[in-house]
């Protein structure tokens, strides 16, 4: 939908937006700063036609230490959906609220700042337990949080388990001499 | 409210007078459907490669070995047990078999007190379900690996016989790395490679474009990478998994791709070149791929090597034995190069017990590895072989290999079925001549290279197999020869041999040809050890016996090579170097038992 | 030679001859790996005295009806010199026809012999050098005819 | 038996503030002994193995299954099955299949409000070894560490015709005096409160919900 | 838009807090309502969810591609194959491979199967809740049938596992189109009877109706979709609005209302269920009988989806069901988010609609929302 890029390039004179991009004729995202974000959102809904807020997510960069939020927001005339991105600084993700938007975002802000740790200052019951109950780890959906490592150390597994590399094991079995590593003397 | 309303809801009486819904005996009427995805079935076909393994997202597989179950080449002896604690019957492992051994049966039902029980190796345990016939199976038309294989460009026939440029032309970088996303990365090839490369390792490089990481991976086990990447047996390609379902990954290939893509400017840089030196030498007698292997691995651990070699260049059968459309001199040298460069001394022109006694090698040197190889020709032994148009396949090639015309005409038969014989028949192709292979027994049973058989089709030589040279004649035109060879019949053999052919004296052919190419096979030439270390080194036919680590009862001698082992291919050489070097630095630094 | 008793003495000495013969021939080679290898031909022709040392005996039968495979190769192939300087392939063909000869010598006195015991033992005999030669024409397939 | 455990006195109740604490029993359960007469005992099991009752709470996906069992086309009434919707009522719980963490201590508070005879049916993969959340943050990879079970049934999901032939079972074993899950719970009462205590960061329930 | 209720003197002595589930029998799945009552008006409502939470999104960003196509269905049990069609279609618009026709059309049919069934479920659910259980044990065994048609195509009862990035896993068995119209044809004459045992049952209109009015002007600002935005008077509906798989060569009509209650919602669903079996009919007669049904793929031990993001929706029972993945060109993608229409209904609505409604309704109402708690915490 050209429209939509056209669109962006409008509201681009008032929000500095940046990675535009298409990636279907009806999905198209963008970048918008933290501080603009929600006035840019809030516009889309009431000036633009995008009155569906179809999710609210956050992807975790942690190579490059941020979060990315993405909220996607659906115009049921024009049938296109916009996503539009925020970076946050991962050590201090913050945002603004937007629960006076749609009421179901409260539900979605709860989940990141359980899930991801964000704050959503504003926003109801955010600090009330959502799925988790009695959570005394990092946020789960940090990628820095390993959930096999920590499920094998909280709720154990099952003993008489063992696997055997065939590879390895072939070698053990039919040549076990022909390695490099008792003799590793020189360079 | 209205009165239909009502008295609409009491239709429900009329389903009182319909037959019940209910199953009569649910638990026996009800087997699965003939796809039913119920519990875990094993063929006999099963290699356990283990790639159910690494699909299963569950983590419910375990390869375990099997009691009674023996590994052998192809087969890791292992076996898939599953945890039916973790296992949801996504038969994700049904559809990534490589052997199509693994299905599911319809049965579903285990149901059991204790939480410990739910294990089992299928196939081998005794399920009750493992009689049942249906369930879930692969379709034929569904595929999660690819089967086919990247062909590699090369050369037309017609291009190809017109001279002596190599005929594979190697991968392009997309190729390579669509070949190499085949690969399962099993691991089941690395046993059968005579030198344990780390296969699916070096596979991984390329499919990631790492080619210093795939080079050093290579060379941690053969450093004639560029060599094998062209002209190696390829035994692991026979074990594949791949090819049960398709064709195996092109792993020589694959070798190859990495070498072609790293310029030998950069192998210093990449493999390293610091040697720190022990002080200890050590003797390399042959400078074939079995004992420039022995070099490379015993220089690299700090030993001063000195290579003696008969032969005016290095190389040995690589160099003098297979034709340049199939390994370009400078690819052998890329190899050659490398090891020499890390101060391996070579000793051309010095053959031992001609040039330098064997004794003195033994005085010197703190070990010896002898490599000599077999390049005696065997000679034919039928009436007329010193005709002089009888010439010998190696001669043919040595002198096709040092630039000179071996004089073959316009006519030749070649006879023999090896490598050899091929390469033979394909030079005399490229000479110009029009050539005839003969050859005692079937084409199946040619120990030459698939695909040197059907390259050598390919470029228009003629495979006459059954064919049993009996003598050999002047021919009318006394720069021509005739050889009259009768036709073979195969005979089963009682102790389990391959085949063999015999006469059939009342079928006998007459052919005259410009020349006749004896390729038969070769002998060895150790007679420069002196007899008084006879007793002490073991020696079966023409071949060397040795022990652990290709020692000799003759402690500081190691031997490999052609004239070591019955494989008598490059690849077998050139582990047989590496072992022998393994065995050496044991044997100095006290860790092997004389 | 009327007897069972004298036509096994013959076969015995003509073993012994034989295995003298490989022996003679090792003295006689430059090469330590070849004098092996013919004392290992020698050594093989003594089990061969011995078989017959205990058919003799009657602790062994020879059977005159086995089917013994032939390979024709020692047909095919030139006579040698079993000079100084043989070669294995050499060794194997001069083997492989002297076994060919004695499978004549016996093959023959088969055919001119009527009484049916004696025939039979000669058959036997044959059969037995059959044997022998099959070995050395397997060992020169494999060993030498590699590629061919 | 030895009794010395229950004389270990009044339950803590630790995790209850003070107030709460008097408004809750500190009793310790006593483990069910069978009646002194065999024959007595063996009818007695007759007649629970005929009168399975189930609790009406899908803990997990297994439960999905149950609609068509307790439905016209399988209808496990026939077996003496039925669904109760208060634990108070019910004999039998059925895990149905992963229990979350939250869960497990919804699942405690329930089988504990059992009366007994009680008996713990697991089903699927995920109460064995974990299932298809092995590696998840929130779910149990060992039920058995938790509760007592008496039957296990295998499958993803297991079929209504697996969990009637899990039903036969229970009664079999019913029948037979074997399945003492109830009382295993209370022999090792410590060794189940402090595993659930274990995963249960917030425990803040009674510790034997009466 | 998010309107607090107001604050609520427990200690007062007027109001009764209840907790309606987890373990209750008028609750949906796994999931709790903390109730607060006065007499038997409800006057304040909390959704607690999170008792079937397993981390899905965590664990797919820890699997390969092809691992997570058997973890997708388990997301909602009850109607697993919407996740499987979403999650292929993801990763198919990501990797660039396009699925035959003959798999689009065997998608359709199967996700149809899954919509009646799924239906056929909630409508035993929304009689059972109503005192109707004649209703729900029709239906579920109904629903059962369906599920023996998806055990012979697909192999398994509940989770299917058949429709794989590439395309679907295996022809159709032989003889299926006919079964497949025999138990149409039962349902439909089955859903007949529902009609004059449930629908024009004096007792389900009066208690149904005006239950849980969702007035026009919450559907955006709720983020309301599927037949609950429908029978609200919105004609939107993905399969017309954006057609995927083969809906647009499909005929079949928009099902709507403007009374918006819980009647209306349970009415539109039913006629839905009508033309869902219209579209099956339509797929049986017209599918392609050969060809292939699975794309090339690439070795899926190791497949490394390119670096990119999308989204992608289509229309489940509920609503709009959509994945959201970034990939980053590894063998992981790196985000998946599992957008499920209950996620709104369940709680921001819920919440709301239960106020004012009384304590005996609060089962109905959560029923003709039709949330799955499974999808909700994920």
């Amino acid at each position: 939908m050209a429209n939509a890029i056209q669109l962006l390039a409008d509201f681009g004179r008032n929000f500095t937006l940046s990675d535009i991009r298409e990636q279907r004729v009806d999905l198209a995202f963008c970048k918008a700063p933290k501080e603009q974000a929600v006035r840019l959102i809030r516009e889309l809904r009431d000036d633009a036609g995008y009155t569906h807020l179809v999710f609210l997510t956050n992807t975790d960069y942690i190579e490059q230490g941020i979060f990315t939020l993405t909220y996607m927001l659906h115009n049921y005339d024009a049938r296109h959906t916009l996503g539009v991105h925020v970076d946050l600084d991962r050590n201090a993700a913050e945002m603004e609220s937007i629960h006076n938007l749609w009421a179901q975002a409260a539900t979605y802000q709860r989940e990141l700042r359980e899930m991801y740790g964000i704050r959503f200052p504003g926003s109801p019951r955010l600090d009330e337990d959502f799925c988790l109950e009695g959570w005394d780890q990092i946020p789960p959906m940090l990628k820095e949080f390993d959930t096999a490592a920590f499920s094998l150390e909280r709720f154990h597994s099952r003993e008489g388990r063992g696997s055997v590399d065939p590879s390895e094991h072939m070698k053990t079995l039919l040549y076990p001499t022909h390695s490099d590593e008792p003799s590793s003397g020189g360079s | 409210m209205s009165l239909k309303d009502l008295i609409s809801p009491f239709y429900v009486w009329q389903r009182a007078f319909e037959k019940p819904y209910t199953q009569k005996r649910p638990i026996e009427d009800r087997p699965g459907a003939p796809r039913y995805r119920g519990f875990h079935m094993n063929s006999e076909e099963c290699i356990g490669c283990g790639t159910c393994e690494s699909i299963c997202q569950n983590h419910a597989i375990d390869m375990v070995p099997v009691e009674g179950l023996e590994q052998r080449a192809g087969d890791s002896g292992l076996r898939p047990r599953f945890d039916y604690g973790r296992c949801c019957w996504c038969a994700l492992c049904v559809d990534i078999c490589t052997t199509r051994s693994l299905h599911l049966s319809n049965h579903y039902a285990w149901v059991t007190e204790d939480p410990d029980a739910f294990h089992f190796t299928a196939g081998t345990d005794a399920m009750p379900w493992n009689q049942n016939s249906l369930g879930y199976r692969r379709d034929d038309d569904y595929h999660l690996l690819v089967h086919d294989r990247v062909e590699m460009q090369a050369l037309s026939a017609e291009e190809s016989v017109a001279g002596f440029d190599e005929v594979m032309r190697g991968y392009t970088e997309e190729e390579a790395v669509l070949e190499a996303d085949r690969c399962v990365e099993c691991g089941i090839c690395v046993a059968t490679c005579p030198a344990h490369m780390a296969i699916p390792d070096y596979i991984r490089t390329v499919r990631k474009g790492d080619y210093e990481a795939g080079l050093r991976l290579l060379y941690e086990t053969n450093p004639f990478s560029s060599t094998c990447g062209r002209i190696c047996t390829h035994r692991c390609e026979t074990v594949c998994v791949m090819g049960y379902q398709g064709d195996p990954i092109a792993i020589r290939w694959l070798k190859r791709a990495i070498v072609d893509r790293v310029p030998q400017e950069k192998y210093r840089e990449i493999l390293g070149d610091e040697v720190e030196e022990n002080g200890k030498t050590v003797g390399v007698i042959g400078a074939g791929p079995g004992g420039m292997s022995a070099a490379y691995y015993l220089r690299r651990q700090g030993y001063a090597v000195t290579v003696y070699e008969a032969q005016a260049r290095a190389g040995g059968m690589l160099r003098y034995g297979v034709p340049s459309y199939r390994l370009p001199d400078n690819q052998l040298d890329k190899d050659l190069e490398y090891i020499r460069s890390l101060g391996v001394e070579m000793r051309f022109n010095t053959q031992v017990g001609r040039d330098i006694p064997f004794t003195q090698l033994l005085d010197e040197h703190d070990a010896l590895f002898l490599a000599v190889g077999l390049n005696q020709p065997s000679a034919l032994r039928i009436a007329g072989e010193e005709h002089p148009r009888v010439l010998s396949g190696l001669r043919v090639l040595d002198d096709v290999a040092s630039g000179k015309d071996p004089g073959v005409g316009k006519r030749v038969a070649v006879i023999g079925g090896g490598n050899v014989a091929m390469d033979a028949a394909r030079v005399s192709r490229r000479l110009g001549a029009e050539v005839d292979v003969l050859y005692r027994r079937r084409i199946e049973d040619m120990p030459a290279d698939p695909e040197e058989i059907r390259e050598s089709q390919a470029e228009g030589c003629t495979l006459v197999p059954q064919a049993i040279p009996v003598e050999i004649r002047n021919a009318s035109d006394s720069n021509q020869v005739t050889i009259v060879w009768g036709e073979a019949e195969m005979v089963a053999d009682d102790k389990g041999g391959r085949p063999r052919p015999v006469l059939q004296e009342d079928r006998m052919h007459e052919e005259t040809y410009d020349c006749i190419i004896a390729a038969i096979g070769q002998g060895g030439q150790i007679d420069f050890i002196p007899a008084e270390f006879r007793d002490r080194i073991e020696f079966k036919w023409n071949k060397f016996v040795p022990g652990d680590y290709q020692q000799t009862g003759l402690e500081k001698l190691f031997v490999g090579g052609d004239i070591a082992n019955s494989r008598a291919d490059a690849i077998s050489a050139i582990e047989d170097g590496h072992h022998a070097a393994r065995g050496i630095h044991r044997f100095l630094s006290g860790a092997l038992d004389g | 030679m009327n007897t069972v008793e004298e036509i096994l003495d013959f076969a015995i000495d003509r073993e012994q001859q034989a295995a003298d013969f490989y022996s003679n021939l090792a003295e006689r080679v430059s090469s330590a790996w070849m004098k092996d290898m013919l004392l290992g031909f020698s050594k093989e022709e003594m089990r061969h005295k011995g078989k017959l040392k205990s058919v003799k005996l009657g602790d062994k039968l020879l059977n005159a009806d086995q089917h013994v495979q032939d390979l024709k190769i020692a047909d095919y192939t030139v006579d040698v010199e079993p000079a100084e300087d043989i070669s294995l392939q050499d060794a194997l063909i001069v083997a492989m026809k002297r076994e060919k000869a004695a499978y004549r010598l016996y093959s023959d006195m088969a055919a001119n012999i009527d009484d049916p015991e004696l025939k039979s033992l000669f058959l036997g005999l044959a059969q037995e050098e059959a044997k022998h030669k099959l070995y050395f024409e397997v060992q020169y397939d494999e060993q030498i005819m590699r590629d061919n | 038996m030895d009794m010395q455990k229950y004389a270990l006195g009044p339950l803590p109740n630790d995790g209850l503030s003070a107030e709460d604490r008097d408004l809750f029993s500190d009793a310790r359960p006593v483990p069910y002994e069978p009646y002194p007469v065999a024959v007595v005992e063996k009818f007695v099991n007759w007649v629970r193995a005929n009168s399975l009752w189930l609790l009406a709470f899908g803990t997990g996906c297994g439960a999905i299954e149950l609609n068509p069992l307790m439905t016209a086309r399988f209808d496990a009434y026939r077996m003496g099955v039925q669904m109760r919707p208060t634990p108070r009522q019910s004999s039998v719980f059925i895990i149905g299949g992963y229990a979350s963490v939250k869960t497990l201590k919804r699942i405690i508070r329930s089988y504990e409000q059992m009366q007994g005879p009680k008996f713990v049916v697991c089903l699927g993969i995920c109460p064995i070894n974990g299932g298809m959340y092995w590696d998840s943050y929130n779910t149990l990879n060992k039920f058995d560490e938790y509760l007592p079970v008496d039957l296990y049934i295998t499958g993803c999901m297991p079929r209504p015709e697996v969990l009637m032939a899990g039903v036969l079972e229970l009664k079999k074993k019913i029948k037979e005096g074997r399945a003492d899950g109830a009382n295993r719970y209370i022999e090792n009462f410590e060794w189940y409160k402090a595993n659930q205590k274990r995963v249960i960061k917030d425990w803040n329930m009674p510790d034997y919900n009466w | 838009m998010f309107e607090p209720n107001p604050p609520i003197d427990l200690s007062s002595g007027k109001y009764l807090k209840l907790w309606q589930g987890p373990q209750h029998p008028g609750i949906t799945g796994n999931m709790s309502l903390e109730l607060i009552t006065r007499g038997d008006e409800v006057v304040d409502c909390k959704t607690h969810v999170g008792y079937l939470h397993r981390g899905f999104e965590k664990l797919m960003e820890r699997r390969t591609f092809i691992q997570n196509f058997p973890v997708v269905c388990r997301i909602a049990v009850p109607e697993p194959t919407f996740n499987e069609y979403l999650y292929a279609a993801v990763v198919e618009e990501l990797t660039g491979i396009e699925s035959p026709p003959r798999a689009e059309w065997i998608r359709t049919l199967n996700l149809e199967l899954m919509r009646l069934a799924s239906y056929l479920m909630w409508l035993g659910g929304i009689g059972a809740a109503f005192g109707q259980s004649t209703v729900y044990q029709w239906t579920v065994t109904h629903r059962d049938y369906i599920l023996d048609l998806f055990e012979e195509m697909t192999g398994a009862r509940i989770y299917h596992m058949y429709i794989v990035p590439g395309g679907v896993r295996g022809r159709l068995p032989e003889g299926f189109e006919d079964r497949c119209r025999d138990v149409l044809n039962r349902v439909e004459k089955l859903l007949h009877d529902v009609e004059k045992v449930l629908f024009n049952n004096v007792v389900f209109k009066t208690r149904t109706k005006g239950l849980g009015h969702i007035p026009k002007e919450m559907v955006d600002p709720y983020g309301i979709t599927g037949p609950n935005q429908r029978a609200a008077g919105f004609s939107r509906d993905l399969r017309k609005d954006a057609p995927y798989l083969v809906y647009d060569q499909l005929e079949f009509d928009l099902i709507t209302a403007t009374e918006s209650d819980t009647y209306a919602r349970s009415w539109v669903r039913y006629l839905e269920m009508h033309e869902g079996i219209r579209m099956l009919r339509q797929c049986l007669d017209r599918m392609p009988q050969d060809g292939p049904f699975q794309a090339k793929m690439p070795n899926v031990l190791h497949w490394e989806v390119p670096a990119g993001e999308t989204y992608i929706k289509a229309e489940c029972t509920r609503g709009e069901y959509g994945y959201y993945m970034v990939t980053d060109g590894s063998e992981y993608l790196r985000r998946v988010h599992v957008r499920g229409p209950s996620y709104t209904h369940a709680i921001a609505l819920m919440e709301k609609l239960a106020v004012g409604t009384n304590i005996a309704d609060i089962a109905g109402l959560m029923v003709s929302l039709h949330t799955y708690p499974p999808e909700i915490e994920r």
